[in-house]
């Protein structure tokens, strides 16, 4: 029963996942090393890789603190209107990507209502990937927080720890490790991302050109061995990412 | 370091969980607060601790009004029935968080922690996580991690509630002796009776959020103020109207002054123990008297089931009549049994 | 953070005093309370809710009847159709593995376990146009490397339905997994021991105690997969070729109205991207507020 | 298979075309995206001749390479209409078009135009040529040359420009680079240009005429600009080996001169000579809609594509990425 | 229907949890299964139901070979120390889905059901969801659930470790009655040895994987087979180099044949208990013996704090000598206290 199973599900997980991943990696190995080191060593590239690493990060910095704050306000605070807020949170995961453009581009485009004017510079990959990526953190700290034991933090009370002390030393390690999941996904997902700023970015080399925009352009440019070699470095970054993000995790829940 | 409550009183919403409470609590001793499930005794002992302010009333810690300070400030350590331990912190740093707070020096943190680690038989635990313990082990750190603030006065919510029979007997010796040991002024709280009596210097009974009786534990159990007292301080039973303990049933083989004629239901040995049910000749409708005594009381007396007995109440047992009716405590008994 | 109290002057005698409540909760915070609560929905107001309406308000800004004609378009009702028949079948195929897959994770041990539970969040991290791309090498039906042999059996996976299921359950693969894995791991094996212990087959354990058991966590997941689903671009533009009436689901249908010109394909599109959002959000918000708080111990 | 079947009925079956009733015959187009409007009357002409009687279309339009790469993948293809002349070539490789594609009349090329210069309503900065777009303040959008290989027109046209008014190849590498400080967006295809222009990005659109005039057909609103030295643009279209004989029918109808009057009703130049050229709405002028540039070249003055690619648009050695690395890293 | 356990070991990677286990349970019997943490008493118990396989051996229930038989179709109920309530289906659903899975008309299904709860004194919450209940009425559901399959064999995983002391009490005279009346044949686990020695026919003790000792609650307590039996089964105390229980010892204010002088250390009293302990003269590094006697006793025997006594074991009481040294004893009831 489990055998079969296990049998189904892996064939299924070959099928859609496992067999096309290793073909790009198989793509990209067909140029040896020279294509991995062509990638990395073409200024273009390099300097998409770079942007879109350092967006994702800032990103993922951001959503660490705001998305910890949202989660602790829709789980710890009361007021009017927190409900809309739960939705709220929701609408950039159910926005098709492409219209998430759309929408940052009417605030924050050429005819913005604040006169501010976005689009095609840098503010705008890091806006979009801001609004792609907000549910990550708050989704994975929530439940935590909900499940917290309020008698915990009245224990540090009682030794003398103030809300500060408190929240440092006791609340943080615990929602670390949910921190640094949603902050996995908040990076993989940023890294990744392209539908969002076909209508937003630009693709100003060397500005505004992200590593997903690299990519098309390799296959644009029949260089398939390129494009798969890009591919397959944006997936080591998300693992190199996410493996040092579980080890700083590790660390602040140890530490306290 | 006593501790002076009056007044206090505390709603949720519309339900009154504490009503005008006043109360002296000893310094330097153990005092329990007794009482059934949902009686108040937690709110009480959060209110003393500053985790919960009272409505009403105020409350003194070491002669200082205390009513509004809030938790942090009150120098009280608290112990939770779940533990409540820093789980990402080793029992070192759990026991040693109270000190760090307060900035002292490391190397002094370190002797407080060994210090209070060996008071607490956990010295070679001092690098595991709580959860790699023994829920009595966990106990155990929590207890110690309160003693490290050295407070004032020692707050303990059902520190054994949520520990097997064994581990619980265990611990409430040692408490006892760890309590001789400090002499810290402690208060804690507990819905069972044995440990109180067992445990504590001084018991306060708390029912539906009001003081039933406050009193040591001999004078508790020798003479309960109320039926509820007395019944909730040990087993019961009863016998022509009143509630007598088991323990405190005379019973012999044959006929003598004063006594009620029965025959034995039901002999059954626990260990040392034997436990009799007698139903009597003059009630056949009562529930039977229930009757122990030791295994060799019961062999002297050559008692065996079915066998005609006569019971009486020993002199000087504590008796208490019945308010209303006989029906009044089986039901008690049944609905507790339902609930 | 300031530490005021604010006690009444002592209250008169049986006058209603106000509960004071929980001291950590409330007196110490009130005022850093204040300011976070500001600052978060600050924070989404300009990140969301703002451009969001000021989009809603570009859609209706002609009123209904451009919107109501826009969606009686006949590609604009394919789009739709398909969009939600390849979101259905990718869906239901990630709700069935999903659940396997939960239940292979959780219940039983077997050697590579480790493994597939950490490959399971690959597809998250992987770009769509990546996704896209690895598909097509496997199966597109010229140059792939399955793609021939199927499509000789009659089996066109690329610029076919077929193809655009697999690239959107692969997108939204962990959404359900994800959900399902710490519910069961919570819930523990008990209650399905002790259904074994009762006579139920493996099969009546799982429909009877543990489907009830997840039945929330998994209705979420199949949300959250299903937004993901409708929603999903890049990939689908890959592997569908995007033709009209045929391959085109809305999000292409979005991409190329948009880029149409004309002020009725610009609203079309618009349309087009309420709608899709509208669907998804609308499923979220019922199954939240539907889902029961806590799970009672 | 069954499955699979069921699936694909499932999903496909709520728009079965009305292609499998009898006597009517499906022609699958591919295309680029520029072309749509104009495919589409000269489909609806064709429709009325005696060989497009019952002919039902299914059409995909995208970028051009995207396009062309489909097919190869096993996109369904009769008809290509693609926006670069490699896009076919790449068909022909792949063993999907004939080799002699392009030994008709119009060697394979079935619509032509110009590369112009898109302003604002009222032209506020005052360009007239290609001079002008150096200017500080010059805002300029074109598309991504990378991404989009039909946006390779654009930057060809600017560098050339240079050497048909007598300037040497450094001169025009010179202009090239000032060119690129000026550019603020490369969207990823000329479509996405011309949207991010009229959303209000950028003053100044490098675009086709056929695109400046389509979209002023459909209500947008500003000028545009036919240099005096510019590139000819030349849209191949191909049938493919295996299509179905329609589809030759139809490549030849539009190289007809019928066939061609409709691309040049959607802004199009002809590449027939004598076909009636009228009045086209949304022209500069109507009446004169495709004045004739002094200075004319096409690619083949460039030295065809192959030349071309190597020597502008090579990722290490190219000519523009090489400005795009100098531009880029001062920014 | 008795059940006849043979040569039953099993292994969890390199560690034993049961080796070579032989057992009869009789049939119609309440057995209890008794020993320490981690000795393997619910392994044993889930190899019987089915849920755990073993290595080796064979179970046979009611004469059948059931060892290869999977648990649903042992036809045994099982009751889990945490419940293992049904958290989505009511208290009738739950106690009626054996029934249902076995596809019985509803009639007989809700008449059944109807039995059962009202033998679990339920009846009245035969609608509320598991989470509405308490802990005993939740434990007593599970139990009618386990018996609406009218199973050959009842098996019950530490059935009340999971309640609070008083419930524990009151379940376990109430699971006795329970017993007597359904008669089926019933296995218990437990690590509480009064709860064994109150509830059981026969007490089967459990350690590190294999069989201490096999008897009923006064065999094992009067003639326990080992100092472990002993100190499992109750309190003990050393007495020059031998284990008494603290009841079996007799004490005197003056001194008497064969008897060893002390001096009370400390005097207790808990309810109708005193507890002594007593430092002998002849040892004064050994821990203090322990003596437990009534109330009525020490009065009459006029005992108090530092007064000199003479002690003795009183005839009959069960002695064993201890085997090493006397500090073993104390080691293992410091270690005790630390695990
Ligand atoms: N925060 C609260 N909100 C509402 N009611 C509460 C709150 N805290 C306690 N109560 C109620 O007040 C009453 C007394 O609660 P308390 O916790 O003091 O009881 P307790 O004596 O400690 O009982 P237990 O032995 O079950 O812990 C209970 O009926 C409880 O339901
Ligand atoms: N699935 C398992 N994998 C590994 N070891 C196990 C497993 N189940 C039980 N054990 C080990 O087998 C030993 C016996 O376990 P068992 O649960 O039978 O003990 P027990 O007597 O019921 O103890 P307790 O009173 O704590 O429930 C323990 O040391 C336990 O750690
Ligand atoms: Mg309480
Ligand atoms: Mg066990
Ligand atoms: O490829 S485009 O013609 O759409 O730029």
């Amino acid at each position: 029963m489990a055998g079969l199973g296990l049998g189904i599900t892996m064939i299924w997980f070959s099928v859609l996942v496992l067999i096309p991943l290793l073909a790009i990696l198989i793509q990209a190995s067909e140029g040896g090393w020279q294509a991995y080191w062509d990638a990395l060593t073409s200024p273009q590239t390099a300097a998409a890789l770079r942007l879109t690493v350092s967006q994702a990060l800032l990103v993922t910095c951001v959503n660490v603190v705001m998305g910890t704050a949202i989660a602790w306000v829709l789980v710890r605070d009361r007021f009017w209107g927190k409900q809309f807020l739960e939705v709220v949170i929701d609408i950039p995961f159910a926005l098709p990507t492409i219209v998430a453009g759309l929408v940052l581009l009417s605030l924050y485009g050429p005819s913005s209502p604040l006169g501010v004017d976005w689009a095609n510079t840098r503010i705008a990959v890091f806006l979009a990937f801001l609004f792609v990526t907000l549910p990550f953190v708050v989704r994975t700290v929530q439940p935590v927080l909900l499940e917290l034991e309020p008698e915990v933090e009245e224990a540090a009370a009682s030794l003398g720890a103030s809300r500060f002390t408190t929240f440092r030393t006791i609340i943080l390690p615990a929602l670390a490790p949910a921190i640094t999941s949603g902050a996995a996904l908040s990076f993989a997902r940023g890294i990744s991302e392209y539908g969002s700023l076909v209508l937003l970015s630009g693709n100003l080399p060397y500005s505004t050109e992200v590593a997903s925009v690299r990519i098309l352009s390799y296959v644009e440019g029949d260089k398939l061995t390129e494009a798969a070699a890009v591919a397959s470095i944006l997936l080591v970054v998300a693992l190199i990412v996410i493996v040092l993000l579980d080890i700083i995790s590790r660390r602040v829940a140890r530490r306290g | 370091m006593s501790i002076k409550i009056s007044g206090v009183g505390k709603r949720f919403g519309d339900f009154v969980a504490l009503s005008d409470i006043d109360l002296d609590i000893p310094s330097g001793q153990l005092t329990a607060l007794l009482g059934p499930s949902g009686g108040g005794k937690s709110t009480l002992l959060r209110i003393i601790a500053g985790l919960e302010l009272s409505d009403t009333g105020t409350v003194e810690i070491e002669g200082t009004d205390a009513t509004d300070l809030p938790a942090q400030k009150r120098n009280v350590g608290f112990v939770f029935q779940h533990y409540a331990a820093f789980r990402h912190m080793d029992v070192a740093a759990n026991v040693g968080f109270g000190l760090k707070i307060r900035k002292r020096p490391k190397k002094e943190i370190a002797a407080k922690v060994d210090e209070l680690l060996s008071l607490v038989h956990l010295s070679q635990f001092a690098d595991r996580l709580p959860a790699q313990l023994s829920g009595g082990q966990r106990q155990r750190m929590a207890l110690a991690r309160a003693l490290a603030i050295e407070p004032k006065v020692l707050l303990l919510d059902e520190p054994f509630g949520a520990l097997d029979a064994k581990v619980r007997k265990e611990l409430r010796a040692w408490l006892r002796r760890l309590h001789d040991e400090v002499h810290v002024t402690t208060v804690f709280v507990t819905h069972d009776q044995e440990e109180a009596l067992e445990v504590a210097d001084q018991i306060v009974v708390i029912n539906n959020g009001r003081i039933e009786q406050v009193g040591g534990p001999d004078e508790l159990y020798d003479a309960p103020a109320s039926e509820f007292v007395m019944s909730f301080l040990g087993p019961v039973t009863l016998l022509d109207g009143r509630l007598v303990r088991p323990h405190d049933i005379e019973v012999v083989a044959v006929p003598f002054p004063d006594s009620y004629a029965g025959h034995i239901l039901r002999f059954s040995r626990v260990g040392f123990e034997v436990r009799l049910e007698v139903a009597l000749v003059d009630r056949p409708e009562a529930p039977p008297v229930l009757i122990t005594l030791t295994r060799a009381e019961a062999t002297a007396k050559r008692l065996e089931e079915g066998a005609p007995v006569w019971v009486k109440p020993v002199e000087g047992a504590s008796q208490i009549a019945v308010s209303v009716e006989t029906e009044t405590v089986e039901e008690t008994l049944v609905s507790e049994l339902a609930g | 953070m300031a530490e005021v109290i604010v006690r009444p002057p002592t209250p008169p005698m049986g006058s209603a005093t106000p509960t004071r409540g929980k001291v950590v909760t409330v007196r110490s915070r009130s005022a850093f309370r204040w300011v976070l609560r500001l600052i978060v929905v600050g924070y989404l107001f300009f990140l969301v809710i703002w451009p969001v309406a000021l989009v809603a308000k570009a859609t209706f800004s002609r009123g209904l009847a451009p919107v109501i004609d826009a969606l009686r378009q006949p590609d604009v009702i394919f789009a739709f159709q398909l969009t939600l028949s390849v979101a259905f079948w990718a869906v239901l195929i990630n709700t069935i593995f999903g659940v396997v897959i939960s239940l292979l994770l959780t219940r039983y041990t077997f050697p590579g376990r480790r493994a597939l539970s950490a490959m399971i969040d690959v597809p998250l991290s992987v770009s769509p146009i990546v996704v896209g791309l690895a598909l097509l090498l496997v199966y597109s039906g010229r140059t792939g490397w399955l793609g021939g042999a199927l499509e000789s059996a009659g089996l066109q996976i690329v610029y076919a339905p077929p193809g655009m299921i697999m690239a959107t359950a692969f997108v939204s693969l962990p959404l359900v997994i994800r959900e399902l894995v710490p519910v069961l791991n919570e819930i523990g094996t008990d209650q399905e021991q002790a259904a074994r212990s009762l006579g139920a087959s493996a099969l009546q354990s799982f429909a009877r105690i543990t489907l009830p058991a997840i039945k929330w966590a998994l209705l979420y997941g199949v949300v959250l997969s299903l937004a993901r689903s409708l929603g999903e671009f890049g990939a689908v533009k890959i592997v569908s070729g995007g033709v009209a009436m045929r391959t085109q689901t809305a999000t292409l249908l979005v991409e190329e109205r948009y880029q149409q010109f004309g002020v009725d394909n610009t609203i079309t599109a618009y349309t087009a991207a309420f709608i899709l959002a509208l669907i998804a959000v609308v499923a979220l918000v019922v199954v939240t507020s539907l889902r029961p708080k806590t799970t009672e111990n | 298979a069954g499955l699979a079947a069921s699936l694909t009925g499932c999903v496909g079956g709520a728009a079965q075309p009305a292609s499998e009733a009898s006597g009517t015959t499906t022609l699958h187009l591919v295309g680029f995206a520029v072309p749509k409007e104009a495919n589409n009357a000269i489909q609806k002409k064709f429709a009325e001749t005696p060989q497009g009687k019952g002919v039902v279309w299914q059409e995909s339009y995208g970028a051009s390479g995207d396009q062309s790469r489909a097919v190869v993948n096993g996109l369904k293809a009769d008809y290509v209409n693609f926006s670069l002349e490699g896009d076919v070539t790449r068909l022909v490789k792949a063993g999907l078009v004939a080799d002699s594609w392009n030994s008709g009349p119009t060697k394979g090329i079935v619509s032509d135009s110009v590369v112009v210069i898109v302003v604002p309503k009222g032209n506020p900065q005052g360009i007239k040529d290609w001079a002008d777009l150096t200017k500080p303040g010059v805002k300029i959008i074109t598309p991504n040359p990378a991404s989009s290989g039909s946006a390779r027109w654009n930057i060809l046209a600017a560098y050339q420009q240079v050497i048909a008014n007598g300037g040497s190849e450094a001169d025009a590498k010179a202009y090239l680079t000032k060119f690129f400080d000026n550019v603020v967006a490369l969207p990823g295809s000329g479509r996405d240009a011309t949207n991010a222009f009229l959303q209000g990005s950028g003053n100044v659109l490098i675009s086709y005429e056929n695109e400046a005039i389509l979209a002023r057909q459909s209500g947008e609103d500003f000028d545009y600009i036919v240099p005096d030295a510019t590139l000819k643009i030349e849209n191949p279209g191909a049938v493919l080996k295996d299509a179905n004989p329609k589809a030759t029918d139809y490549l030849n109808f539009v190289l007809s001169t019928a066939g061609q009057e409709e691309f040049v009703k959607k802004g199009f130049r002809p590449v027939i000579a004598d076909t009636p050229i009228g009045t086209v709405e949304g022209a500069n002028d109507p009446s004169n809609p495709f004045p004739v540039p002094s200075k004319l070249f096409t690619i083949a003055d460039l030295g065809g594509w192959t030349a071309v690619n190597e020597k502008f648009f090579d990722e290490k050695t190219g000519v523009v990425p090489q400005i795009q690395a100098a531009t880029g890293k001062s920014q």
